[in-house]
């Protein structure tokens, strides 16, 4: 029964005056697992403000939950023949909730506020895209020269640094999100509190208890109100899988899943196969980095050796349990590639290289033969705390153990040790798994393989890779793009640069009288239209 | 005295012939406060109880992860999560690991680690406490203070501190546990020793010239061994979730080995779905819990010369 | 009288300032930093962001800056939580706390002098062993296995109370339980030890002559002499229940302060570190200073003043 | 006979209550005791007897005076300097109870004294000595190994003797030694006192309330009254001619072990208000109960004086 | 006058380490109403036990009694309900204890230990308790008493101590009042006020008082009858006349011997009775005063003597009574 369902609708009903669509009004209610650091699109970095900022704000564009940019603000765009000036066109009904036109000058100054030093945003190289912008952030140029001006109050013009393809897919990103200048200008701290955000998205911030929950009602100035279907979304700060779940289970929650609440681990095999839990594909990967600074690890044939002994497929079943896909490479498949095609369409991974016990220890033994060495030093697998991490470090160690005959210590850090630990390079084998910022392939391998990368933590060093993906930077033309990027991953595969286990899914569990709430590509809920029976 | 009657022995009302050594003096064994503590903790069969519960988990948990046919290691991912079997007497884990064998190697842990509290707990706790609450003053106020400090201090710091500093193991839990675990011990024995130390007897010891440290540990710490007991018993369960919460931040032992602390909270999701694998260890924890408890509860009995049976 | 408490007020402050400057340092050695992501951030970046918090300022300096706003009363704002200070972080989540812990403190206190008082006087019988096996379960048995389990039985089975969250007066229920169950258990343990010698004393063989009922001689004899290990016991519980508890708030999803304090330190938020610290610091000192004055009045023969045995 | 062992010289001793009262329990507390001297000290209960003999046993840190012991003045030592003293000085309690540790069984109350000044070597020895000891105050080698709740009043006071005399002390505060003692053992315990005071020339001072007893032990006797001495002298001289109209009432008020002369025994009663330490009454502290006080003993303090040979008093008519 | 309480062949044991303390064995005695009756002898003897016995505050374990009857105006006491009992005690029955310091709560107000009696028993509001309290405090010759209501034990010196548990137990107006040892830490000014506060009492309301003593010259005054205790049993007992001028038992004798006179000199000893008691672990199986006994024969170590009658209420146990002892006793005479 969903009788608390109901009981929300007839006083939305009255608001949503002259709309006769039965779906209209209703709660939607689901867990963040905490409170939003900052609904300042400027300071945000995480998936719980993004999560809230999805509907607070409204940027040019927004990603649809295939994870395709569509016009918001933003009517259309024209972009110069070398790729670099896109010119916006925006609308000219869209208000910010106080009631001031969102202008194209709005963008003008939260971009540039966004790169402003004094500003901090962690975020801010999002925009160094646009010509100056870095200089801007590194306060060696100045705001003027940032490459963005608004020709009139519905078209924006920016100036790119290099042909960026996927800039409508970036400027759906938060950090591009608008904010209101008066009320930044006027109260530094304006995000922090229900009372004083003036925002311009689907839904405005009711009440924001801090550390318990947050309440949005739908914007009645939003230019685009029939869409919204939600009276009331409450979203309630819930830490525990476990509580998440009960509540769930006594009908306190409409939604468990992609970063809103999770399953317990422990419940994801049940839920998956009586079919009450849906299970998606996300745009993030988990692998295990190698220290390839260091002996064994600097050895190409150990480390293959290492990542072929492991059996993916088997952990998927036993221990993570959310059907993920068994990792070959690192972009997940629901990155885009082109032409509607998914990247790992176009580049399947499956033959990169394949699990095969004999071939391991075979190659553990010419590896240790080139090292000159009888026996392997103390491995040292290193985790960062968490039950999920655990159980796959001690099954990965158990495989090494049982098919490789090699012992491998398994340790755990905290969080904020452990990151220090990987940066500095003091590990053999660790832990590690990205997301998507964005929804392009670069993004998996520029920053995780490019020898300059500082995300490259196993300091992985092929100058060919390099080179080949700052090409691929430079290319005007996406299909060569996606081919440099996928030649360059398949090098790192090839000389075993990280050790991919999965590409993550997202289960997820919804309320049978909710409708249109997902997971997007990356993994993030998207409930802003969704809508209840 | 006057034994000088002479009369003959026969006759019931002549005057009594006393011997010599006057007397079949019975002089019977005397015993110090010690024996006395041990004869009778042997006379109380729930504590003794506590005692053997003790001896048999130790004995368990040296015994059957030597003769098990299973490790508490080896991953058999297709038999995870199995209730208890012929096989498996305590089901496996989400590894499939055998769950008895698991949790007699968590045994060893965490009844050294809850052994290494009590110590500890006697060993700075008793002694830090007594000396604030006898001396009082100045020394009471300086070691308070740095007590409450220590106490205060955020321990998720010092430990993350130790984790640099040191490698994971038994003994850094030691350490860790040994820069707080005590304080509580110390408080409440101060706090005893501040109402002991007016009482008439340590003012008559201190008449014969007893040292303070004679008055502090024979007259007022037994004096207080109730609560010193309890408080000892009630640190041990601590220290075991303690070690739990240091190994799930990386400080205690790694992984494969689990104690009962970290196989508790690593299976408390799977209550309901699994309950065999927060049970066991639950269990253990609960039985050795409740033999320390009675065995602690037949000391201080023990120790309280007014309670005889 | 007053110049007692204001030496020991005093002290404290000395205490609170040894405390925060060990706590300052402590935190800025640990490695990690508030800066820190999974995602390397550009220098350019990284640099802003220190400008900003003024993390390029030698340690010494941030020192000497962060006690001045201290003494000024300022606790500072979150690096974490952008714009929130850390006062209205704590002040707001402590209200909950509190009501939890302050219900907690009285269902333990209580419980355990129930439990501890039945114990005591049906020494070595079945109520002794009953309640000594209650008390040893509430040990064994923490927070994190007794709070889920409450919860599965009487929120999601049975369905009397709201899973999470404290939205109607009864749901500080469970987690008031799952929160006193340990203490409740130290009372009682406490309490009967010390009892059972109490019990024992001539002045009970008093109370007994003047034809007090069984009930009225532990009421008005026996416990207040067996209150003072509770007394000491409270001093400091009190400080660690009304700052919140991780694990019941983690699990009812209750924003009390109580997760900051790992929080903190995870995120490695320096001024909500020190924020924390001091605040639960001037709990636990009052706690402990409230336990002094209250030991004279459990037992008038001590003396505040302290000072060596005998003197 | 004639060396004092214990010059004590204007020791007084005020105990701070609540609110910054004073409780003066002991006031200007002037006496020299001979080495192989008893003095009785008796007095109303509640007069700082206990206070006295604790004082000077530096249990009690002395508020103002001098006490010099065999030409050290202990009241101006440190606490650990005065620990060299603490074998030479003993002290019996009043309170036999409260005063052994209810947790040690005999032979280790006993027997710690032993352990303190390493007076027996091994166990066997140490148990003998305690032993012996226990025999020598009329207790037999059985209750070694009982604890204190075990016994009766009597069996508890006789520990507390054996204890203090364990470690063979030159001078003994006796705190009402006797006075939980049947009448028997009582003149077996004075007897092995006195015994050992000439066989080891041991000074004591003797609280008691039973006057026939003080005066029997005593060869001086100083009789207190709301913390002061109120009068001083010689046993004989005492008892034959009391000066103080406190001591002339204590004696009249001797219970006669006899019944016929009890019930016809004439006594001085005392009427009026007892005064209490914390606010005495103005001049003499116990003219508010005596039959003969007048104006001048509510104005003036009277002093200690000489009103015999070798007989001090503190009365204004003595 | 009538029996207000009978105790028949009362014993009580402990249990110890290494055997039981046989504390009294086949005690008997009876109080009558409106009389004083004394209890004297040997510290050890059993004089406690008994007086807490009839209270029943002996603990148990490791107490025991064994056998016997306590009867109280007809009640067998230790037959009643635990709740029955706490009708009598402190209300019907007042108890002084011997140990004043330990006897006292050391956490309670000296005056509300004194008044807590008379709320339960006389159902007084607290404020006429606490009237009461300060008269009885006076009464009993404690200073200030309004200010010593508020006070604690500690604060008290040993003497008014005794004297506040002399109040407690008075406060009631007890039928029976147990005083087991009330005066020992007085001075002998107080003491006679407190003597004088009984026997009035006993005067005008009548009350019975087992007095418990060491000090002969109070039993002499006060007391109508005495009974004197030896290793746990009474081996005499009469009126103090009887005892006084003719005591029969060696241990009556010795006793009245002890007592220094005013005249003593220091050089002529005082005649203790020499010897150590019997061990009551095992109590011997004739007479318990056989080893100290001048008179001594050989059947007091044989048999157990039995009660003699020697004319009104006096009673001895003693071989020496026996006809048949004259002899031992003449030659015992020529010796001395
Ligand atoms: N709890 C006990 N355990 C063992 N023995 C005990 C206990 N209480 C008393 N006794 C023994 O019982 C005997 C009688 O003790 P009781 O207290 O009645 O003596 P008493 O006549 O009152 O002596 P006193 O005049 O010294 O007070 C003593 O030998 C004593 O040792
Ligand atoms: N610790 C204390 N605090 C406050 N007052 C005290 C303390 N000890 C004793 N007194 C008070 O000091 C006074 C003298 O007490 P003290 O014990 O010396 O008397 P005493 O002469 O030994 O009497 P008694 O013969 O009754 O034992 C009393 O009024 C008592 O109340
Ligand atoms: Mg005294
Ligand atoms: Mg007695």
């Amino acid at each position: 029964n969903n009788n608390n369902g109901n009981n929300a609708a007839p006083s939305s009903s009255a608001s949503s005056s002259s709309s006769a669509d039965v779906k209209k009004g209703g709660e939607f209610r689901f867990t963040l697992a905490s409170e939003p650091p900052s609904l300042d699109p400027a300071l945000m970095t995480d998936a719980q403000s993004s999560i809230v900022a999805a509907g607070l704000y409204e940027g040019l564009y927004r990603l649809d939950s295939a994870g395709e940019p569509q016009p918001a603000i933003a009517t259309g765009y024209d972009v110069s023949d070398d790729g670099l000036v896109y010119t916006f066109k925006l609308r000219d009904d869209a208000t910010w909730s106080n009631g001031d036109k969102v202008t194209a000058n709005d963008f003008v100054y939260s971009w540039k506020r966004a790169l402003a030093p004094e500003t901090a945003s962690e975020y801010a190289y999002m925009l160094f895209y646009i010509k100056g912008a870095e200089e801007y952030n590194a306060g060696t140029g100045s705001a003027d020269d940032v490459a963005v001006k608004a020709t009139d109050d519905t078209t924006l013009e920016v100036t790119l640094k290099s042909a960026t393809p996927y800039f409508p897919s970036l400027v759906s990103h938060y950090t591009y999100l608008p904010v209101h200048e008066a009320t930044v200008e006027a109260n530094e701290a304006w995000a922090a509190d229900a009372s004083t955000i003036v925002s311009n998205g689907p839904f405005l911030l009711k009440e924001w208890a801090h550390e318990d929950k947050l309440v949005l009602e739908p914007n009645p100035n939003y230019f685009d109100k029939d869409k919204v279907n939600f009276s009331k979304v409450t979203i309630s700060l819930v830490e525990d899988n476990n509580t998440v779940y009960n509540m769930f289970q006594s009908d306190d929650i409409d939604w468990i899943g992609a970063q809103a609440g999770q399953v317990p681990t422990d419940r994801t095999a049940q839920v998956i196969a009586d079919g009450s839990a849906q299970v998606k594909a996300i745009a993030s990967s988990y692998y295990y980095v190698f220290n390839t600074q260091k002996a064994p690890f600097n050895n190409v044939k150990i480390r293959k050796a290492f990542s072929m002994a492991i059996d993916r497929q088997s952990i998927i079943d036993n221990i993570t349990q959310a059907n993920q896909t068994p990792a070959y490479a690192l972009v997940p498949p629901s990155i885009a590639g082109t032409d509607g095609k998914l990247f790992r369409e176009m580049y399947p991974d499956t033959g990169y290289f394949s699990e095969d016990i004999d071939e391991a220890k075979k190659l553990l033994a010419e590896g240790m033969a080139e090292e000159g060495i009888a026996q392997l030093p103390k491995i040292t697998l290193l985790y960062n705390t968490s039950e999920g991490h655990k159980a796959i470090a001690e099954a990965a160690a158990d495989m090494w153990r049982k098919n490789l005959g090699v012992e491998v210590a398994v340790t755990n850090q905290e969080w904020g040790t452990f990151l220090e630990t990987r940066d500095a390079g003091q590990f053999d084998v660790a832990r590690a798994g990205w997301g998507a910022d964005f929804n392009h392939a670069i993004n998996f391998t520029y920053d995780l393989i490019h020898p300059k990368s500082g995300n490259n933590d196993g300091k992985y060093d092929n100058e060919q890779v390099g080179k080949w993906l700052d090409e691929s930077l430079a290319a005007t033309d996406e299909a060569t793009r996606l081919d440099l990027i996928a030649k360059a991953e398949k090098q790192a595969i090839d000389d075993m640069a990280v050790l991919p286990f999965y590409y993550y899914t997202t289960v997820t569990m919804v309320k049978d009288d909710i409708e249109g709430v997902t997971s997007d590509y990356s993994g993030h809920i998207d409930w802003v239209f969704g809508s209840k029976k | 005295m006057s034994n000088r009657a002479v009369t003959r022995d026969d006759n019931p009302f002549a005057p009594l012939q006393r011997e010599a050594g006057a007397g079949e003096k019975i002089t019977r064994k005397s015993l110090t406060a010690w024996q006395d503590i041990r004869y009778r903790l042997k006379g109380n069969k729930l504590a003794m109880f506590g005692f053997w519960v003790i001896i048999v988990v130790v004995a368990l948990a040296i015994l059957v992860p030597w003769l098990s046919v299973h490790d508490h290691y080896s991953n058999d991912l297709v038999n995870k999560n199995k209730a208890p079997t012929w096989g498996h007497w305590f089901g496996t884990d989400d590894l499939g690991r055998d769950m008895l064998v698991r949790t007699m190697m968590g045994a060893r842990i965490s009844l050294f680690v809850g052994v290494m509290a009590a110590i500890i707990d006697f060993f700075i706790g008793i002694i830090y406490g007594a000396i604030m609450g006898y001396f009082g003053g100045k020394v009471d106020e300086i070691m308070n203070r740095l007590s409450e400090i220590l106490y205060a201090i955020p321990y998720l710091l010092v430990v993350i501190l130790l984790l640099v500093v040191m490698e994971p193991s038994l003994t850094t839990i030691i350490v860790a546990m040994s820069i707080t675990g005590w304080i509580n011990m110390a408080w409440i024995v101060r706090g005893q020793i501040i109402s002991l130390k007016n009482q008439e007897y340590a003012l008559a010891s201190q008449v014969l010239g007893a040292g303070h440290m004679r008055i502090m540990f024979r007259h007022l710490i037994p004096n207080a061994m109730g609560p010193i007991i309890v408080t000892v018993t009630l640190s041990v369960p601590s220290a075991i979730f303690t070690e739990a919460f240091l190994s799930f931040l990386g400080l205690g032992v790694q992984s494969p080995v689990a104690s009962w602390g970290t196989m508790i909270s690593d299976s408390i999701g799977a209550m309901t779905i699994f309950p065999w694998r927060l049970f066991f260890p639950a269990f253990f924890l609960c039985l050795t819990m409740f033999a320390f408890n009675v065995f602690g509860d037949g000391l201080r009995d023990a120790f309280d010369p007014k309670l005889k049976k | 009288m007053v110049a007692f408490v204001l030496r020991k007020v005093s002290f404290m402050v000395v205490t609170l300032f040894l405390l925060a400057s060990l706590t300052f340092v402590l935190m800025n050695v640990i490695p990690g930093s508030p800066l820190q992501s999974e995602k390397a951030t550009s220098e350019q970046v990284k640099k802003n962001l220190e400008a900003y918090y003024g993390l390029d300022k030698p340690m010494f300096e941030r020192y000497i800056n962060y006690m001045d706003n201290l003494i000024h009363g300022d606790l500072g704002v979150s690096m974490k939580k952008k714009y929130q200070t850390v006062e209205r972080m704590i002040s707001s989540s402590f209200g909950y706390s509190l009501r939890l812990g302050l219900a907690s403190i009285v269902t333990s206190v209580i419980g355990g002098c129930v439990l501890g008082i039945l114990a005591a006087l049906y020494h070595r019988r079945f109520l002794d062993h009953f309640s000594m096996t209650l008390a040893v379960i509430g040990l064994a048995v923490p927070s994190l296995i007794l709070g889920p389990l409450l919860q599965y039985i009487f929120a999601v089975k049975l369905g009397w109370f709201s899973v999470a969250g404290l939205k109607r007066p009864l749901d500080y229920i469970l987690p008031t339980i799952a929160l006193s169950a340990s203490s409740i258990a130290v009372i009682a343990r406490l309490i009967r030890s010390t009892m059972v010698e109490v019990l024992n004393g001539d002045f009970i063989k008093t109370a007994k002559a003047k034809g007090l009922a069984g009930h009225m001689i532990v009421w008005r004899h026996a416990l207040r002499n067996s209150m003072l290990p509770v007394v000491t016991y409270l001093g400091f519980m009190i400080a660690n229940v009304i700052t919140g508890s991780v694990v019941v708030e983690q699990i009812f999803a209750i924003p009390g302060l109580g997760k900051f304090f790992v929080s903190s330190i995870v995120d490695r938020d320096y001024p909500l570190i020190m924020g924390t610290t001091i605040f639960y610091a001037v709990i636990l000192l009052i706690g402990r200073f409230v336990a002094d004055i209250a030991y004279v009045l459990v037992d008038p023969r001590i003396r505040l003043k302290g000072g060596k045995a005998g003197a | 006979m004639s060396k004092s062992l214990l010059d004590i010289n204007g020791l007084s001793k005020h105990f701070q209550l609540g609110g910054g009262r004073e409780l003066k329990a002991v006031q200007n507390f002037t006496l020299d005791i001979k080495k192989g001297e008893t003095v009785g000290l008796v007095g109303e209960s509640g007069c700082g007897k206990t206070t006295a003999g604790r004082t000077i046993m530096r249990l009690y840190e002395p508020t103002a005076g001098s006490m010099i012991y065999d030409g050290v003045d202990i009241a101006k030592l440190s606490k650990r300097q005065f620990k060299a003293y603490r074998r030479r000085m003993q002290m019996i309690f009043q309170d036999p109870y409260a005063s052994l540790n209810p947790r040690l069984t005999v032979l280790d109350i006993v027997g710690e004294a032993l352990d303190i000044h390493g007076l027996a070597h091994g166990k066997a020895e140490r148990k003998k000595r305690v032993e012996e000891l226990l025999e020598l105050v009329g207790l037999n080698a059985e209750h070694a190994s009982r604890y204190p709740h075990e016994f009766s009043g009597g069996q508890r006071q006789r520990i507390g003797i054996t204890r203090a005399l364990a470690v063979n002390p030159e001078f003994v505060v006796c705190d009402e030694p006797i006075s939980a003692l049947d009448v028997s053992i009582q003149a077996q315990i004075i007897n092995q006192l006195i015994d050992l005071q000439k066989q080891l020339g041991l000074t004591y001072l003797f609280v008691a309330h039973d006057l026939s007893m003080v005066k029997y032990v005593s060869d001086r006797v100083a009789v207190m009254y709301l913390g002061k001495i109120v009068e001083l002298a010689s046993s004989e001289e005492l008892y034959d001619y009391p000066q103080h109209p406190y001591t002339k009432a204590l004696l009249s008020a001797i219970p006669e072990p006899d019944p016929s002369a009890a019930r016809e025994k004439e006594r001085i009663v005392l009427s009026g208000d007892l005064p209490s330490p914390i606010n005495p009454p103005s001049g003499c502290p116990f003219r508010t109960r005596c039959p003969a006080a007048t104006e001048k003993c509510a104005a003036e303090v009277p002093e200690l004086r000489e009103t015999r040979p070798g007989h001090l008093a503190a009365c204004h008519y003595a | 006058m009538t029996t207000m309480l009978e105790v028949k062949d009362l014993s009580v044991s402990f249990d110890v380490f290494g055997g039981e303390v046989q504390a009294i064995r086949n005690v008997s005695f009876d109080v009558k109403h409106g009389e004083a009756v004394a209890i004297v002898g040997e510290s050890g003897s059993g004089k406690s036990v008994t007086a807490q016995t009839v209270m029943r505050l002996i603990a148990m374990p490791p107490g025991r009694v064994k056998n016997g009857e306590i009867l109280f105006e007809g009640q067998d006491l230790l037959k009643l309900s635990e709740k029955d009992m706490q009708k009598i005690r402190g209300n019907k029955i007042g108890m002084i204890f011997q140990d004043p310091m330990t006897s006292l709560n050391p956490t309670m107000p000296v005056g509300k230990q004194i008044s807590e009696g008379l709320v339960k028993h006389q159902g007084m509001s607290k404020s006429e308790a606490k009237e009461r309290a300060v008269e009885m405090l006076k009464l009993v010759g404690i200073p200030t008493p309004e200010a010593r209501y508020k006070q604690y034990p500690h604060e008290f010196s040993g003497g008014m101590r005794q004297r506040v548990m002399i109040a407690i137990a008075l406060a009631c107006n007890p039928s029976l009042l147990i005083a087991d040892e009330p005066t020992t830490a007085l001075d002998v000014t107080i003491q006679a006020q407190i003597l004088r506060l009984m026997k009035r009492l006993q005067e005008q309301l009548g009350t019975s008082i087992i007095l418990i003593t060491h000090d002969l010259g109070i039993v002499a005054d006060v007391c109508d009858r005495v009974m004197v205790m030896y290793a746990g049993q009474i081996v005499e007992s009469g009126t103090t006349e009887e005892i006084f001028a003719n005591p029969s038992h060696p241990y009556t004798r010795g006793l009245l011997n002890s007592l220094p006179k005013l005249s003593q000199r220091k050089d002529e000893p005082l005649v203790p009775i020499y010897g150590t008691p019997p061990d009551l672990i095992a109590p011997p199986k004739g007479c318990g005063f056989c080893d100290r006994c001048s008179f001594a024969m050989n059947i007091c170590r044989t048999t157990h003597p039995e009660v003699t009658e020697l004319g009104g209420s006096h009673q001895v146990r003693c071989w020496l009574q026996d006809p048949r002892a004259g002899q031992a006793a003449e030659q015992r005479e020529v010796h001395a």
